[in-house]
């Protein structure tokens, strides 16, 4: 079944150590958000998960079989997606080009191009107005749609998000984690690491907190929520005035 | 010319080790005296200098048989990969580490001409290998040449045009090298001399394709004949591009295209071709005895050692060799000042190329008549019909 | 007198109008907000304002003058500093080096007294050396001064874009997202820097999807959707505007 | 104690110095000599285009036709019109700057290596013309009897005393280079290489610092061209070819680019690594010499100068790989 | 100049023109997965033409020559990228155009010593009887070269813009690490890239041989003109790569007409050169270079 887990993670760049013993399990259809400090090394860890940079110790194994052998497009061939920070579109190509590279991993077994492509344009129709214009001159959200949308045409079993509402309209964050809501009651899991970390609890089963490296916090995602010691960091209200973003939910 | 000195001189040289092989009881010993000499063997240049190295490489070997004052030879080879600069390192490296007598070199023009400055200097003997007017004009004290220079080959060509071919109207096609620059600037100075007008001049570069563009223009200029200056692959491009264009103009080449790979390269559209030479190309040319006894014995050698015949600049290579070490020799010294003496007294030593007398203000050495025009005739070498 | 006017300005790329007839201005002391959905067309006025980008017709002053005409350096040189929506650090100089690029419109050494490394030339180092550290130290980075920029996580990315743009000691500073990608806490802390700034007597113009942090610190709102302003006013102004919320803020308010 | 500091600051350039100018008193040989003289106008031009390439991050196929401004203008203007020599060689420069500028304005405004092919077909331009203009350029023949440098009495026609000439200039060059990658023209073309826009809305006029750094390194490679043909004394056209540019390059990031030590060692391998080969078999320096190339790339790709990490990182992989295997399975493959 | 003269430098610009056009379409290969410029495209060239007329000596026929020599030449195309350039994938683009130099050199001098210092002739594909157009004639050689030319491109092109492994070879060189985590392995995009490329330049190198010859030293100025050539059609766009080849072709030889004085084709590059340097400086994408353009 499509289980992601890691045991006693550890890496860093260079000499700096980054990550220190992680241990995770994310199981099937399950979603896990991971909410943490700036720089406490989600990305790092998402990084480590699609193999895009090597790691010290521990093991990552995805549907029973380890992954220390595979490549980072191995991974993705398994069904292991990532959306990763700052996009990383293609950005001298088309929308549809970038699509349709989305969906290369299912070249040989996956549904029909056209079929996934349009279930895209459905779910940002912004996408269609714009599908023959290149990926670089789209705007911020435009982007981060873009970026959502090829994930998915690779068909993912196991979804890993970098940060997916950043840049992005309060409007446009509800419409995306009613997305992927709507795609996990399919059976996709996700992990999944976020800022805004009231509406990604609220979507999440499971949550971490992260700190220095170390995950320091794991429970429900209901129970964090409700933990006053989260609540302070993590949705705390500043300056008096607003509050998260989406705090209109 | 040949006058009846030269064979008495061509006797009394050691230069053609095997003469006088019985005549020695012992292997040479001692110090090896050494020579320079810097070739092109790698570069654009490197159908020039690659077969003298390999003549170089076997002249010592053989003349070790025997020696030169008793002693044997080392000939120290630098390659200056057809460039200047490095010809310029070349030659410190043999007057400074290699304490070199006398110096051969280089294959080019430019080469030669970047390093004279340097042997002037110094007072080291230069045996120049390449064609250009400029390496003998003055300062002269410490250069000679061997091979022909360009404006003997030329004159060889134009006299060819005008008094056998009696044509008037010349093109000229040019390699843009060294070698084929030199030569078509010695050709537009001296073409009024024989009574020639050229009407077209076009040039291309060493690498280049195809030459039907420059061929078309000169068409266009409707010469009775085309004067083709350079080394291979070019001119070979020139005979088969002339065909395709149905251009029936002779096709007058330049000693560059004195070697086997010019005929197999340019197959049939080479047929009929002429250009002046040393007589070593068509030995049975040779009205002197002792050139074509010198001349037969290192085609041989040559051919012996490396498996093909000796091109020109092999000949070249054995030319500047003989006249060091003959001077050398004579001199009975290895100090400069007796080699530049020695030198400057050749009178009628004989090589591939012809029969030299150097005088202090002619470090030529050559006459016209030490060239011949050759025409290629059923794949081969032919004198040029007279 | 208003410090930054933008006047009647249209964007076109080829097709698209990016921004159209879009005017209003900033006043003296003001934090201002600028929000939209994605692609309405911001960040493009953005690049109009700092003078990277020219607009196809209308004007921007910055006081009297058209940045619209001169060369793209110069609105930095008068006073407009900004930060990126995709962070434009220096990665492999160190931080301080970055922020010390932010000193480049305020020193003058030129070619040739750096070639001989003038007595005047190095006390200008020294000064542009210290007003950086004061700068770093201003949005909490002076302790990492001698990392690697491109080491910095996200947020602290924002944050370094700030203090060097802050070297160059802008009247106005145009801040693009600078919240995004950062927690409630460092959000709150980012408030926090950019009101100090302000309080330093520093304009700011602001992009940010964060309603909280946006109704939190700015003054007034201009809000954008599909290159049109339709609307401007107060934070509480806005937030009840229904065509606003139909566009932007989401109807289940 | 600021003496001390001094020294450790500058450690490095005075000590090469002082190993540079005391060369001569250890050997007069003039072969030795005259490949240190090579190395100090390869020197020269490297550290010009290590600025250009390192700093602001452009690339010239070019550099060939500027050292060919400064050699054939010194040679033409002494040769042909008797110039004072130093004269001729601040006018070489001057016009290689001119040329430079020319090139620059219009392709160094563009985003893209629009400077590395616009210097690619101005480069082949200049080797033709010094081909073509034979009343100018003498054609392939070259020019010879280029006088050598000389200051009131003395000659630098001597070995060693240009030795010192030369490489005296090169420490200058070396010295304004250094400094000026420390200072804030340096910052702003590394800035400008890493994200152009960020560094113009900071007020970095960067086509103009762009433009700026190609000249001075136009100046750099014209003035390494008047000392290479006052010292050779002859020049021909074959040295300044597209080979030449793009060894000129390889000098540079063989040595490390983005620091001006770099130009140092890539001048040092470039000259002696070939100038060794070429006692073993001539005919396959290059072949040897290319594969080293590749070799040399592969283990550094940073550059010589990155030399020092990379025995840093060996030893803490070799450290590393014990604590992975320690750890259980090998390490994870990644990039 | 005459029609017929006109006529007779278009092709003598054609002739030289495919040829470019060949090896910038090498070129354009390379580096639209890597942004590398090859700078040993021309010894690919130079390896085609030489050992096709190795096994042509040997007593291989002309079609089978042309296969094998191809097929030779991918194969030290692709062990080149595994040897050399793969260790360096993450080392950045400069120091793979470096070890491309150094290769450029080792190829050269290698050849120099398996084949030697002369220029070697190799049989025309089909006769050598020149075809007559109006009073300009052409060679049925050239006629083979354009040809494969053509078919290479239009092929080149529709796997680019329509086969989804042509969009995958794109993707790698706009984003290497999220073309990885979409599941484009970019080793395998690379190895393909520099085997077509050394294939294609091979196959340019043994078509051109029968009509120019070809020596160890012929690849430095194809290399230089194939890459003339590249840039000015846009680099990266293989129908733009073909357009600049045989522009620069045509307007080398149309130099040597249109310029009135004798001697002219001393400057035909430099004229070729200067309009190119003129297409920079007016349209700098090239002319056919997409736009590329940056998001601030
Ligand atoms: N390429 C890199 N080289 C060296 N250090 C890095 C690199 N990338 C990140 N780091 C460091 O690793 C740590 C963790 O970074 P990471 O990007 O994983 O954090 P994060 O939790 O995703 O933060 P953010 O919320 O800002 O995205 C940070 O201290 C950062 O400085
Ligand atoms: N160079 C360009 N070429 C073509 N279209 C462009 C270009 N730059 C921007 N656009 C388009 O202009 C519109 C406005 O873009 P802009 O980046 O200004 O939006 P934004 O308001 O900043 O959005 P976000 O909040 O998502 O960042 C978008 O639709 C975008 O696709
Ligand atoms: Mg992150
Ligand atoms: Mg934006």
């Amino acid at each position: 079944m499509s289980e992601l887990s890691l045991s006693q993670v550890s890496t860093g760049y260079g000499r700096i150590q980054i990550l220190h013993d992680i241990d995770l399990r994310v199981g099937d259809g399950e979603i896990v958000t991971i909410v943490g400090a700036n720089g406490a090394g989600k990305t790092t860890l998402l990084r480590v998960i699609s193999g895009l940079i090597g790691i010290w110790g521990g093991t990552v194994t995805f549907k029973g079989r380890s992954l220390s052998r595979s490549s980072v497009e191995a991974r993705a061939g398994l069904g292991l997606v990532q959306i990763p920070e700052g996009r990383q579109l293609f950005g001298s190509m088309t929308v549809e080009e970038n699509l349709e590279l989305g969906a290369y991993c299912r070249r040989r077994d996956g549904r029909p191009f056209l079929e996934k492509r349009d279930e895209v344009f459905t779910l940002f129709p912004r996408l269609g107005e714009r599908r023959r214009q290149q990926a670089g001159t789209l705007s911020g959200g435009e982007q981060q749609m873009l970026a959502i949308g090829r994930a998915l045409m690779a068909e993912p079993e196991m979804l890993l998000l970098d940060e997916p509402s950043m840049g992005l309209a309060p409007l446009l964050v509800k419409e995306i984690f009613t997305t992927l809501r709507e795609l996990n009651s399919r059976g996709l899991g996700m992990l999944l690491v976020e800022q805004d970390a009231r509406i990604a609890l609220k979507l999440a089963d499971r949550g971490m907190v992260m700190e220095r490296g170390r995950v320091v916090l794991e429970d429900k995602a209901s129970a964090l929520l409700d933990n006053p010691e989260v609540q302070a960091i993590y949705f705390g209200q500043h300056g008096g005035g607003g509050g998260s973003r989406t705090e209109n939910e | 010319g040949e006058t009846t000195t030269t064979t008495t001189a061509a006797e009394t040289t050691t230069t053609m080790p095997a003469e006088t092989t019985t005549t020695e009881m012992a292997g040479p010993s001692g110090d090896p005296i050494v020579i320079g000499a810097i070739v092109s063997a790698t570069g654009p240049a490197s159908p020039l200098g690659e077969p003298e190295r390999a003549a170089l490489v076997m002249l010592e070997a053989e003349i070790n048989k025997v020696g030169i004052l008793g002693r044997p030879i080392k000939i120290v080879i630098e390659d200056d990969q057809s460039n200047p600069t490095e010809a310029v390192t070349a030659v410190n490296k043999l007057i400074q580490q290699d304490k070199v007598v006398a110096i051969l070199g280089s294959s080019i023009s430019a080469s030669t001409l970047a390093i004279k400055p340097i042997t002037e200097a110094a007072g080291m003997p230069l045996m120049a290998l390449a064609a250009s007017n400029k390496i003998t004009e003055a300062p002269i004290d410490w250069t000679w040449r061997a091979p022909p220079r360009d404006a003997l080959a030329v004159g060889a060509a134009l006299g060819y045009i005008q008094n056998t071919m009696k044509l008037t109207k010349i093109a000229v096609l040019h390699d843009e090298n060294a070698y084929g620059a030199s030569g078509a600037a010695d050709v537009a100075a001296r073409a009024a001399d024989f009574g020639l007008e050229i009407v077209a001049t076009e040039s291309y570069k060493t690498e280049d394709t195809d030459i039907t563009a420059q061929l078309t223009k000169i068409k266009g200029a409707s010469p009775d004949v085309v004067v083709v200056w350079g080394t291979n692959p070019g001119p070979a491009i020139a005979a088969k591009n002339m065909k395709q264009l149905g251009m029936t103009q002779p096709f007058v080449g330049s000693h560059g295209i004195a070697n086997k790979s010019f005929i197999d390269l340019a197959g049939d559209a080479g047929e009929g071709v002429i250009f002046p030479a040393g007589r070593l190309l068509v030995p049975e040319s040779f009205t002197n005895p002792a050139q074509k006894a010198i001349v037969d014995q290192f085609v041989a050698a040559f051919t012996a050692a490396t498996g093909n015949p000796p091109p020109t600049f092999a000949g070249h290579a054995f030319g500047g060799l003989t006249l060091v070490l003959e001077a050398i020799n004579r001199a009975g010294s290895t100090e400069a000042a007796d080699i530049q003496k020695a030198l400057n007294e050749t009178k009628g030593v004989i090589t591939p190329d012809g029969v030299y007398n150097y005088s202090p203000t002619d470090h030529d050495g050559l006459t016209p008549d030490d060239l011949t025009v050759v025409m290629i005739q059923g794949g081969t070498w032919v004198l040029a019909p007279q | 007198m208003a410090l930054l006017r933008v006047e009647n300005v249209t964007k076109r790329f080829g097709g698209l109008e990016a921004l159209k007839d879009v005017s209003f201005s900033l006043h003296d002391g003001q934090v201002k907000a600028l929000i939209g959905p994605n692609g309405a067309g911001k960040t493009t006025l953005f690049n109009l304002i700092s003078g990277i980008d020219r607009p196809t017709s209308g004007h921007v002053f910055f006081r009297d003058e058209d940045l619209g005409r001169l060369a793209p350096h110069m609105a930095s040189r008068l006073g407009v500093g900004r930060t990126f929506q995709h962070s434009k650090v220096f990665d492999d100089m160190s931080v301080l080096d970055n922020v010390k690029v932010g000193r480049y419109g305020r020193s003058h050494a030129g070619v040739f007294s750096a070639f001989l490394t003038l007595p005047r030339h190095r006390r200008e180092e020294k000064a542009i050396s210290e007003a950086s550290l004061r700068a770093l130290r201003r949005v909490g980075l002076g302790d990492r001064a001698h990392e690697s920029a491109g080491n910095l996580p996200v947020g602290d990315r924002h944050l370094l874009e700030i203090a060097r743009s802050l070297a160059s000691e802008p009247t106005v500073l145009l801040l693009d997202e600078p919240a995004a990608g950062l927690n409630n806490e460092e959000t709150a802390q980012l408030a926090e820097i950019v009101r100090r700034v302000r309080d330093d007597g520093v304009t700011i113009l602001l992009v940010e999807h964060d309603m909280g942090f946006v109704m939190d610190i700015s003054d007034e709102v201009v809000v954008l959707d599909y290159g049109k302003k339709i609307a401007e006013g107060p934070p509480l102004m806005i937030r009840n505007d229904e065509e606003v919320i139909k566009a932007y803020l989401g109807e289940d308010l | 104690m600021a003496a001390l500091v001094f020294l450790r600051r500058h450690l490095a350039f005075l000590a090469f110095s002082v190993v540079i100018l005391s060369a001569p008193l250890f050997t007069g040989n003039i072969y030795y000599l005259s490949i240190l003289a090579f190395m100090a106008t390869r020197l020269m031009i490297a550290l010009g285009l290590n600025l250009l390439m390192g700093q602001a991050g452009q690339i010239s196929l070019g550099h060939a036709a500027f050292v060919g401004i400064g050699a054939y203008g010194s040679a033409i203007m002494t040769t042909r019109w008797n110039m004072d020599p130093w004269l001729a060689m601040l006018f070489s420069a001057v016009f290689a700057a001119a040329v430079a500028g020319l090139i620059g304005v219009p392709t160094l405004k563009l985003k893209g290596h629009y400077l590395a092919m616009a210097t690619l077909g101005f480069g082949e331009i200049v080797h033709i013309l010094l081909v073509q203009f034979k009343w100018l350029t003498n054609g392939t023949d070259g020019i010879g009897g280029i006088p050598s440098l000389a200051i009131g009495g003395i000659d630098f026609g001597d070995p060693q005393m240009f030795h010192w000439l030369v490489w005296g200039v090169v420490l200058l060059m070396l010295r304004i280079s250094l400094n000026l990658v420390d200072s804030r023209v340096g910052r702003s073309l590394r800035a400008l290489h890493r994200a152009e826009v960020a560094a113009m809305s900071l007020g970095v006029n960067t086509s103009f610092r762009k433009v700026q750094v190609l000249m001075v390194s136009a100046v750099f490679a014209s003035i390494a061209g008047s000392f290479f043909v006052h010292y050779v004394q002859y020049v021909s056209p074959v040295s300044f070819t597209l080979t030449f540019s793009v060894i000129l390059v390889t000098t540079v990031v063989i040595g490390g680019l983005g620091n001006v030590w770099g130009a140092v060692w890539g001048s040092v391998l470039m000259v002696l690594l070939p100038e060794y080969l070429k006692r073993y078999n001539q005919d396959y320096t290059l072949l040897v010499f290319g594969v080293m190339l590749i070799v040399i790339m592969i283990f550094l790709p940073g550059g010589l100068v990155s030399f020092k990490t990379l025995v840093a990182k060996t030893r803490e992989r070799l450290g590393g790989a014990r604590t992975a295997s320690a750890a259980g399975p090998g390490p994870a493959r990644g990039s | 100049m005459t029609f017929d003269q006109f006529l007779q430098y278009v092709f003598s610009g054609v002739t030289t023109g495919s040829i470019y056009a060949l090896t910038a379409l090498g070129f354009t290969l390379i580096y639209n997965a890597t942004n590398v410029i090859n700078f040993a495209q021309g010894e690919f060239v130079m390896l085609g033409g030489l050992t096709a007329v190795s096994l042509h000596e040997a007593g291989a026929p002309l079609a089978l020559a042309f296969v094998g020599a191809v097929a030779i030449v991918a194969t030290v195309g692709v062990v080149f990228q595994l040897l050399a350039i793969r260790p360096l994938h993450s080392a950045g683009i400069l120091a793979q155009i470096i070890v491309t130099v150094g290769a450029s050199l080792a190829l050269r001098t290698g050849a120099m010593l398996i084949w030697g210092r002369e220029a070697l002739p190799l049989p025309p594909f089909t006769g050598d009887e020149p075809i007559k157009v109006s009073e300009a004639t052409i060679l049925p050689q050239t006629l083979w070269v354009l040809g494969l030319t053509l078919v290479i491109v239009v092929t080149l092109q529709l796997f680019y813009r329509r086969t989804l492994t042509g969009k995958a070879v794109r993707a790698c060189s706009v984003n290497q690490g999220a073309a990885r985590l979409m599941g484009i392995s970019y080793s395998k995009v690379v190895l393909l890239s520099f085997g077509m490329s050394a294939a294609i330049s091979a196959a340019g190198g043994v078509m051109i041989t029968p009509v120019s010859f070809m020596v160890y030293s012929s690849g430095a100025l194809i290399g230089l003109k194939g890459f003339a050539a590249a840039i000015f059609g846009g680099l990266g766009n293989p129908a733009g790569a073909v357009f600049g080849g045989l522009a620069l072709g045509i307007l080398e030889t149309l130099a040597i007409g249109a310029l009135p004085m004798s001697g002219a084709s001393g400057y035909k590059d430099a004229v070729a050169f200067l309009i190119l340097l003129i297409v920079l400086f007016v349209k700098p994408q090239g002319l056919f270079g997409g736009r590329s353009v940056e998001k601030a």
